[in-house]
């Protein structure tokens, strides 16, 4: 199994769940409120008053096969955005 | 009389809450105002500042002047944003320069809201038809400054100015009309200013009891949550401070000045169209004040290449502090010389 | 005058902001009410609510005619469920159908705030007692939905029925009393409620300067933040529509006609008892409405087999609506029509 | 080392928890306020006014020779009220 | 007298949601007050309490007895860290008696409200400037702590009392003044209630047209925020009774007999200054009381050698909790004894 | 690339990042508001009211050269405060 991490913020968040699911995810898990630091600067939650946003971290775990269409669900949202997205090695429990 | 009305601001309570939060950040306090809280204040303050704003107009109608006014800023919406784009284009790429100008062209609600408080201290009398000019000024900078960005960059796309490391995509060639009228219109914060104008708007015409009951929870409650939220905007105002080195001189100096001149530009249309000097300040401050709230959201997503820290710095960390504690009395000083009291 | 309640309800302030919400989803807009400010409303309205209840417990008495009506309550609150279990079993396994008759046989606080509201506008009389009523009548459904459940699976187990997945664990032989008595009477919400009803009276009893103290928090606030709680259930109502699809025809009909015919039997056992106009109405609403806070809690620890979206979607995504939007005029238009005014 | 990722109801928490030290687990981190989606369908931070609940992320860092006894404490509960577990490797940093 | 008194405080609603706070724990419910709820009323109550006191103050300005008032305060709030450190190093690490003594030197702001809430059903009035007593009592035991710390670890170092198995790190010879000093004055909750006090002073003496507007929030919510805290601080001060088995019969012993000694040692100062009856119930309190907000936080980062567990247990689990259900009213029934009405 | 998990206190986040940012760190993520148990006895959101802070998730993906460089830079915070830290394998997704 692989475990995919990805940072985004936290508006593109449903459009990308949605693009993965479509693309045969078998689920997939969400934090928001993440804060950090990237390639495009610091987000931080103090503009969360408006809804500006700030990061949210989405992790899904899923068979090595799906990788592919997994990243090309998600590629375009990031290229647009910003983000960034990590794989490594899983089992089930 | 001048420095008596600055002095008369710098001393209320809002003001002060706000330079506390300033000196917390300074000083390296750890007093934090911890999210969802200032979301709270914010929809608070939307919704009360929308419900009465609705109130009034049911009481004062829509005559002649209310409708002349609302035109009017509207119009404004559309021009700050245009010539702002232009002076800007001088040293930004065309999505900076769109995003700021934006920003610029709409509206800071809680700029306003001072502004009234500051009236009400003053026993200065205000209409409430100006909540609706708030309103219908927030979305026009919206479009306008989308599209400025898209007319400046068609032609000479793939231009390199993919701004911090993020690659430009053109997606099937040209403005995704229905994210950005999504954006402009239906933006949480706009969407709920223009919901509770509407429903203070019903209420007051079809059940008058409804706005007594109203009452205690949008008025009595207000100035209180104003200084708890301007408390935070110090905070965030004196941390956005630092980015400024990177936004420059320039933008600086744009961000003190455009206020200046959007306020006189202000003062004339106010005087053309006979509004009383309560009305008038609401004016002038719509022109001055820049958007930090509704804009930003609605440029990430629409004119992603532009920096967010630049046109959040430099609405959020000069002009706001500086419309808030320098300009409203600055500009009360202007309409007092400028719109005679007994058309008040 | 059915037409004139429907539109004097459809005007009021909460009811104009919960279609907020729905519109603001239905037009995709963002707003959103972040957690846990949703719960923040909901804690205060239960507190509030008790403790109003509990003041106007202490000044009413436990006569004759509140121990009966209490009693009715109760009896209700056994009956719906037990009646609902068997006609949705004739679609639904017996999870399920145990889920959602619980939901219906519990109440909705915020229902009966509403209707509160109504009456408030109306200017006709209700008694504090209603509320003690109300607190009573969430816990015995509960129990009831875990035992129909736990009877028509015993014996006919590893029946296939799991459902969503979720294996059946047969644990040690029956139910776990301690965990559902727990989940009935000491839910989060139930406790509140009953405790904040506990000491109002304790303190309009013993010290009743307390009771002053405490009216600015617990009445002047009220209505506002009903809007505020009223503009969430919006959203999120209108988000749980989609899921309808799923519950199918059956539900869907349940949902509307179920709160029709309680609050028809209600309305006949208020006449029995002799209640006034506004109790009536209340003890109606207490039959029609169904839960959405305590129950579903309640039913996920208890009844893990059942679907959540299934009970949910019912009782918040049409029930509540209907009640809340149309359902309240029309049992106030019966209780004109039923109950002499005379009595009130 | 291994590295135990949980995703289940934030209600069964403390009980999971619990059973994990019991079950000899060093320490554990708890992130609330996921939302996710899964075999359960859609779990979503909106239903939080009640005390239904959205996710909770449990993470475990322990030796391989534990794995046995953690996932035996924990795997009634994924049973009864639904979550999912994953295991990769780790080291001390 | 002192039963009634006792009597008259446990019936009162911000300690029976207190006492509804400790049963919710004690019968397992799920009642919860999710973060940043707790934060925000904590906000609120220092932000209002600060903002009277400043206004009160600005009343009744400056006198010879005010300033002696605080002086014998800060004197307090700098002995009592000394007497209790050497008592408790005969049974702690240096570590840990610096930090509970620490908590002990400082105060408690919500005990101090709860005795201004009682004085106030009492109707026994009490002077403003008591707050600005209770602002400056704050810092200087925390720098006390930190200094007896420091002196009892010097030439000891290496001593073997890193405690809960962190590392004892002693870094370029001695105490991080900088660190100190920030934590000691600009912790958040001590910024923000010296900040509103000095606002709340400013506003009374230079606009006080906005006092009136700020009161509806500061004074009509009071009392129902504080019983929401007070309910969160049931529950909270109930799940640290658990760590207290581990905190042992000394510290439990030191948690109940130290408010009892301080108070006195308060009542007689408050004697020698002719303090009225009402002042000198806070002054008692203030000694009485112990910090479980900034304290802790302070100590975290000065002293982190130190057990968390056990100076909240004692300062949140059983001082707050002894003073402000039984230590209250036995302190009022010192001071009808010993302080003269006629001076009130 | 390596993947390194910090849980530490809330406050002590910000020092830790900056350290890592001036120690190479391409970039970082945090997630506050955790909750968990260690060395150190439990840690809940219980005193959220007062600054004394729960714990807080940091993840930083970078290269395996620089873990020594953020070992380093991370060691004497953790070392004082509590915290403590995981590394595991990982890619680019
Ligand atoms: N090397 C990294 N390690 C962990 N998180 C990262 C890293 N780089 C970026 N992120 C996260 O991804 C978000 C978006 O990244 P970027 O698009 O590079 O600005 C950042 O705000 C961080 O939260
Ligand atoms: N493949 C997956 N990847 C990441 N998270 C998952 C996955 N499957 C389930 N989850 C999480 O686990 C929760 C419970 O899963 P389930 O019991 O399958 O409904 C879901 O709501 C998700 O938050
Ligand atoms: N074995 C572990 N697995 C996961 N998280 C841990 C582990 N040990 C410690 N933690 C987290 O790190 C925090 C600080 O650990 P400590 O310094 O050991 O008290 C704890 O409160 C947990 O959140
Ligand atoms: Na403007
Ligand atoms: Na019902
Ligand atoms: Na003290």
């Amino acid at each position: 199994m692989k475990r995919i991490d990805l940072f985004l913020n936290e508006r593109e968040v449903e459009k990308v769940c949605k693009a993965m699911l479509k693309a045969g995810a078998p689920g997939y898990s969400v934090m928001r409120h993440v804060t950090g630091m990237g390639v495009g600067g610091e987000i931080s939650e103090a503009m969360d008053f408006s809804s500006f946003g700030a990061n949210a971290h989405v992790i899904v775990f899923c068979e090595a096969s799906l990788l592919q269409a997994l990243r090309e669900a998600v590629k375009p949202v990031l290229r647009r955005y910003g983000g960034v997205g990590f794989v490594s090695d899983a089992e089930t429990f | 009389m001048q420095s008596s009305l600055v002095l008369q601001n710098l001393l209320s309570a809002p003001i002060l809450f706000f330079f506390l939060g300033v000196l917390a950040v300074i000083l390296d306090s750890d007093l934090e105002i911890p999210s969802p809280l200032p979301k709270l204040f914010s929809l608070y303050l939307l919704l009360a500042i929308g419900f009465r704003g609705g109130v009034e107009l049911a009481h004062s109608g829509l005559g002649r002047l209310v409708l002349l006014t609302i035109g009017a800023a509207i119009l404004m919406s559309l021009l700050i944003p245009i010539t702002s784009f232009f002076l800007l284009r001088t040293r930004l790429d065309p999505y900076n320069a769109a995003a700021v100008a934006a920003s610029y062209g709409s509206i800071s609600a809680v700029t306003f809201i001072t502004a009234q408080s500051f009236l009400n201290v003053l026993k200065i009398p205000f209409d409430g038809f100006m909540v609706a000019a708030l309103a219908l000024m927030e979305s026009p900078a919206i479009v306008i400054g989308v599209v400025m960005a898209r007319l400046a960059t068609t032609g000479s796309s793939r231009s390199g100015a993919a701004s911090e490391g993020r690659l430009e995509v053109e997606e099937s060639g040209g403005l995704r009309w229905g994210e950005l009228l999504r954006e402009a219109f239906l933006n949480g914060s706009i969407f709920l200013l223009i919901g509770s104008l509407i429903i203070g708007y019903a209420v007051a015409t079809f059940s008058p009891a409804g706005v007594e009951k109203m009452e205690p929870f949008t008025e009595k409650l207000f100035y209180g949550v104003l200084c708890f939220f301007l408390l935070d905007m110090g905070l965030i105002a004196a941390q956005r401070l630092q980015d400024l080195r990177k936004a420059g001189a320039f933008l600086i100096g744009f961000a003190v000045l455009a206020p200046l001149v959007h306020a006189l530009v202000g003062l004339g249309i106010s005087r053309l169209l006979g509004l009383n000097q309560g009305d008038s300040l609401l004016f002038m401050v719509l022109c001055a004040s820049a958007s930090y709230i509704a804009v930003p959201a609605a440029m990430r997503m629409t004119v992603p290449q532009a920096n967010p820290s630049l046109y959040i710095s430099t609405s959020l960390g000069v002009t706001f502090p500086f419309n808030v504690v320098v300009g409203i009395p600055i500009y009360m000083a202007l309409v007092q010389r400028c719109i005679p009291a007994s058309l008040g």
